[in-house]
């Protein structure tokens, strides 16, 4: 892109420097999402995997407003939110080929992503399992007297689940730093949030724990970010937890078994008419800020340094299976 | 039955049990299927597929994520005179239910004096070997096995598939059916007139003087891959599927103990406190002096399922272990 | 009593044979609660033993609605919540001394009564574990057009529980006819409500899935019978679930093993001056319906009965040891 | 240790682990206690009594019932750098936790390729005999001991009780702490400077001959009790407590064995799939050539726990039929 612009500001008072940088990351993570499906076709990579098309705003604009002293607790549904984290596309890939390389040593695979560096504290697989875990991040870092906030990610599914109800009350009652992010894509697999909720608002519930809400377009990822941001202010001011609903859709499949008998066809291109990547595009453009090279050179970017990543986990190594049994108990012991 | 030949269909384990479930659901209008994504998307397995379109949604019913309250209320249901299917789409998200299976479905007939009894039937697919690593790889059949008040079944053939449940829906008492995951598109024939079958005793698959294997679930194919190789070494291994894990059929790997001399016990289950363990122990305490060496045991490593496909492999109870183990212990006199 | 009162009309016009029958049930609940204690005392009675003292108007009030089709779900603090369904005295008091004439053949004990000609499904005794239970003998009875309700009772403590959550979500998305009960007594064990509740307003938790409620003054027998009774008529009527918040107090300890470190006597003192009992004689006697023969009388007839239940149970057997292992399988098939 | 006499304080087990509590939280600022009426109530069992007006509220922390929440969040504190002491009012109420254990708490240091250890202790109450009934008696340890990831103590002594807490505290994983309920009242002596105890080995406790008797938890103390009376019978028993049920100590109770040529074990848990049968499988395993007789084992019987007294004394294992059952074993050659 020409230097100009990168001082330009532009839509919503959002500097272009920083609008490329979202739109890069989106683009990385689309593009990392397709790979990874090509990949899992041609059998490197096995296991479930949940990709993240359409939902890309989410990760990358809620990422922004965090600290590296922040926590993050993810989903299995979590590529996009470990890149946005900052996690490497090398590590990750290494991880989903089971290469030693992988962020998790390739013992997690696509749905435990780990990194300690960036507190990213997985890629976790049973639905609600990470919401008691971010409590409890949020509690030791308020006994500790530090100012972190730990940010946990969730879909909508999450929400009947009994843990859901248990953490949003503790993180209340004790007035802990956690951010509740729910990731409403209106389907847990092939359950509509129809067919879940008695009550499909879930600001409602939330309300009933006293926790500060609002619900944000997930498709748009200046809205998310801006209301991340607040959140997070919210959050760090001790004010107690806070939940925001990201209103957003899956383009794919749940998993690569999937033949989405539960949507229809017309509905997923609705919603592909807000792809947040498209949209944003179109914006930048419409101001003037980006043309059609800028987009095509980002892309380009993209698509190399995936490959690299690639090139990455295929130079990688796997543990000697004499180290099956390492990592059940730790090697040291604490002080 | 006379010498003519039965009318036999090709089939998968799947469709074995989807038609046990179809077939269930015609009989008796009490029962119904309840779990997550059992209509709508087919079930995860695919196995509900199209049930929902023959039975309609009072009947197969997509519950929230809500693994505690959808099997608690299968228990009521069944103690208010339902005969429901619970499933869970996979024993890894049974934890989330526990309480209610032991503290609740387990206990209700006895704490109430044998007044209530709870006609539940559980279904959830069990197993590792997809790489689906630590949180979705469990094989916790043997550890329910534990439990008094339930009943454990491991459909390892087709015709288990599709003939436990019916016998599970008879059974006034809750009942957990396992289905390895692995099994789903295993391939193979079945009498056209296929129904329910006993869940009593063991099975013997298998004739055999030099050993006795026994195993349950998807290990059972594992087994009788490695009796086929031991037979071209002149080894001759009986097998046994247990089929049933609680009660456990003592009556039949005993007798075969009492023949062979040797016993091995194949589990998908990790080592310390598995159902193996307690065959073990039961073989120890029946026929001690039958025994012309140790019992032993394959189990899983005792790790969290790790992703790797080597890794997995590894830590699973393989052919080739069981077939050096078996040479090993056959070479051995007591 | 004197006949000519029998057929007045009394308290919110409710007729005096009524309100005395209301009374005579919870000065029997509360005569035999004190009775249990006497017992434990002297080691008739063993384990845990939770009373109801205090709570008496809510059982005896909710249970008029009821009629012999509709199930109920009980705590384990049940023997007012047995005796005001119609389980005999007898048969809980043998219950509790572990013989087989008991209503759970002395298998259960004070936490698990059970009862079939009524519906009774316990005494549960994991806080919560009674909601799920509730919500599928709800489905039970719908699927086979039944027009039977469930009536599921637990304490303030339970709505911290997933199975709250869980459960009056699905009795909401599937409309099932479940009155949900919360005995509000203010505490869980030494919990106050306000330790354990981000938010102390249940009802606002209720609303949040959509299901019809109101709070009540459980000390009052005839607001829980009349609020009880409209709950019961929504719910026939197959307009779904409903919750009923009865504001109560626990006059004893949580158990026979408890301190009261938590609360002060003058907090206990002060609610006492709301006992169910007294405060309904008092506006009995004011009214003029009853004198304090009469209420001697009442007295003494709980007594007797009470004395017979004892004796009962007393002559109770104990049931083989050879049979120690019946109940744990049934011993028929079924069709 | 010199020769001089040690200086002792009469304590109680509830004592000891309120002492070990208070010991560490005054030693480490990260450790603080979490369960339901911990503080306010004084703890169910009253082993906390005190240490909210000591410590403050801040440390010593009533949560609401949602044991899947607060256990979720001990294990979320862990990683957040504190070192929880995660109060499960009683090992019935830990299966609404059982996802977070199994799932969780036991996973996240493989699953993360060894970048996340989760240093927590959960304690919790255990074990039949207090007329409890079905859902209050339970003693699971030997179950959740089926469980890689996590270790698994049962203190029996007061030395245990005071001592294990501080070890688990230092352990770098998932620590469970059974205490049996029946032993909080059991008096005896502790040194003043008593604490931590290794928590790798099983300890011998009473040396002999004729037979090796394994146990751990309240059983101990019926075990020793048994033994006394076999002394004079002539009959004279080792008596191992096992102390830490995963990883098992196999060293010790196989070198016994080696000695004995006899083996029973003594488990309140349920017959199947128990420790026991565990421990019995690796004598076959790892002793057989060894052993004089078969190994027995004396379980609780495999009931959801009655009321009624006579009926739960019957479902235990008892002094009684320990010694029966020895006298029978050692009257048998192999
Ligand atoms: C406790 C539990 N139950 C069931 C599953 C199986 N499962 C995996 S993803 C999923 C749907 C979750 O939906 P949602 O929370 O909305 O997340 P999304 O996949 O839409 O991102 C289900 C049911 C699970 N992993 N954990
Ligand atoms: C799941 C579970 N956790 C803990 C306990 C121990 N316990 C028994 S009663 C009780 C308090 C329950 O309070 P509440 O629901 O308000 O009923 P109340 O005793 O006041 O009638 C607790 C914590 C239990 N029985 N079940
Ligand atoms: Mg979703
Ligand atoms: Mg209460």
């Amino acid at each position: 892109m020409s230097e100009g612009k990168i001082i330009q500001k532009g839509v919503h008072g959002v500097d272009c420097e920083h609008a490329l940088c979202l739109l890069y990351q989106m683009m990385f993570i689309r593009r990392f999402e397709d790979k990874s499906a090509e990949l899992y076709s041609a059998m490197k990579i096995r296991g479930f995997l949940h990709l993240y098309n359409g939902e890309e705003a989410v990760a990358v604009g809620a990422m922004q407003a965090l600290t590296p002293e922040d926590a993050i607790v993810a989903t299995y549904r979590e590529h996009g939110q470990a890149l946005a984290r900052g996690i490497s596309a090398g590590a990750i890939m290494a991880e989903m080929y089971g290469k030693q390389e992988g962020c998790s040593r390739g013992r997690g695979g696509s749905m435990h992503l780990f990194d300690a560096k960036t507190r990213f504290y997985g890629g976790n697989a049973i639905v609600g399992c990470g919401l008691p875990v971010a409590v409890g991040l949020a509690l030791a870092d308020k006994m500790q007297g530090k100012k972190s906030v730990t940010c946990c990610l969730f879909g909508d599914g999450a929400v009947a689940e009994g843990e859901f109800h248990e953490s949003l009350n503790l993180a209340a009652l004790w007035n802990l730093p956690v951010l509740f992010f729910c990731e409403n894509n209106l389907y847990a697999m092939g359950t509509a949030l129809k067919y879940s909720q008695s009550v499909t608002d879930l600001s409602k519930k939330v309300e009933s724990y006293d926790v500060a809400s609002s619900s944000v377009d997930g498709m748009d990822v200046l809205a998310v970010e801006a209301a991340v941001k607040k959140a997070v202010e919210f959050v760090r001011s001790g004010k107690g937890p806070y939940f925001l609903e990201f209103r957003t859709y899956r383009f794919r499949a749940h998993s690569m078994f999937d033949p989405q008998l539960y949507r229809t066809k017309e509905e997923v291109e609705e919603w592909k008419k807000r792809d947040p990547i498209d949209t944003f595009i179109h914006r930048l453009k419409d101001q003037g800020l980006i043309n059609d090279t800028d987009i095509k050179e980002l892309e380009e970017k993209a698509e190399a340094e995936i490959n690299e990543a690639v090139v990455f986990a295929e130079a990688g190594t796997w543990e000697p299976v004499e180290d099956l049994t390492r990592f059940v108990y730790s090697e040291r012991r604490e002080v | 039955m006379n010498g003519e030949p039965q009318e036999v269909l090709k089939t998968t384990y799947r469709e074995a049990v989807r038609e046990a479930i179809r077939d269930a659901m015609r009989r008796d209008e009490r029962v119904f299927l309840m779990g997550e994504d059992v209509g709508r998307y087919g079930g995860c397995f695919a196995v509900s597929k199209g049930l929902l379109e023959e039975f309609g949604p009072e009947r197969i019913r997509d519950t929230p994520l809500s693994e505690s309250t959808f099997v608690g209320a299968g228990i009521g249901a069944a103690l208010g005179g339902m005969r429901p299917i619970v499933e869970i789409m996979t024993v890894n998200f049974s934890l989330l239910a526990a309480d209610q299976i032991l503290n609740t479905a387990a206990t209700y007939l006895h704490m109430s004096g044998g007044l209530f009894n709870v006609p539940l039937v559980i279904r959830m697919a069990t197993g590792g070997g997809k790489q689906l690593a630590a949180q979705h790889s469990h094989s916790l059949e043997g550890w329910f096995a534990h439990i008094p008040g339930i009943k454990v079944l491991t459909p390892a053939t087709l015709e288990d598939a599709r003939g436990m449940l019916w016998t599970a829906l008879e059974d006034p008492d809750p009942v957990l059916i396992f289905e390895n995951s692995t099994l789903y598109n295993m391939e193979g024939e079945l009498p056209v007139d296929a129904g329910a079958v006993d869940i009593n005793h063991a099975r013997v698959c298998r004739q055999g003087n030099d050993i006795t294997i026994i195993t349950y679930g998807a290990s059972l194919f594992k087994v009788l891959d490695a009796a086929d190789i031991l037979e071209k070494n002149g080894i001759c291994a009986e097998v046994i599927d247990l089929r049933t894990l609680r009660p456990l059929d003592d009556a039949t790997y005993l007798s075969s103990v009492a023949k062979t001399h040797r016993a091995l016990i194949v589990d998908e289950g990790w080592r310390s406190g598995s159902i193996s363990a307690e065959i073990s122990a039961r073989i120890m305490e029946g026929a001690f002096y039958e025994l012309d060496c140790p019992v032993e045991r394959i189990c899983s490593a005792e790790v969290p399922m790790p992703y790797a496909k080597h890794l997995e492999q590894a830590a699973l109870p393989q052919t080739e272990t069981i077939v050096t183990t078996v040479k090993r212990m056959v070479g051995t006199n007591g």
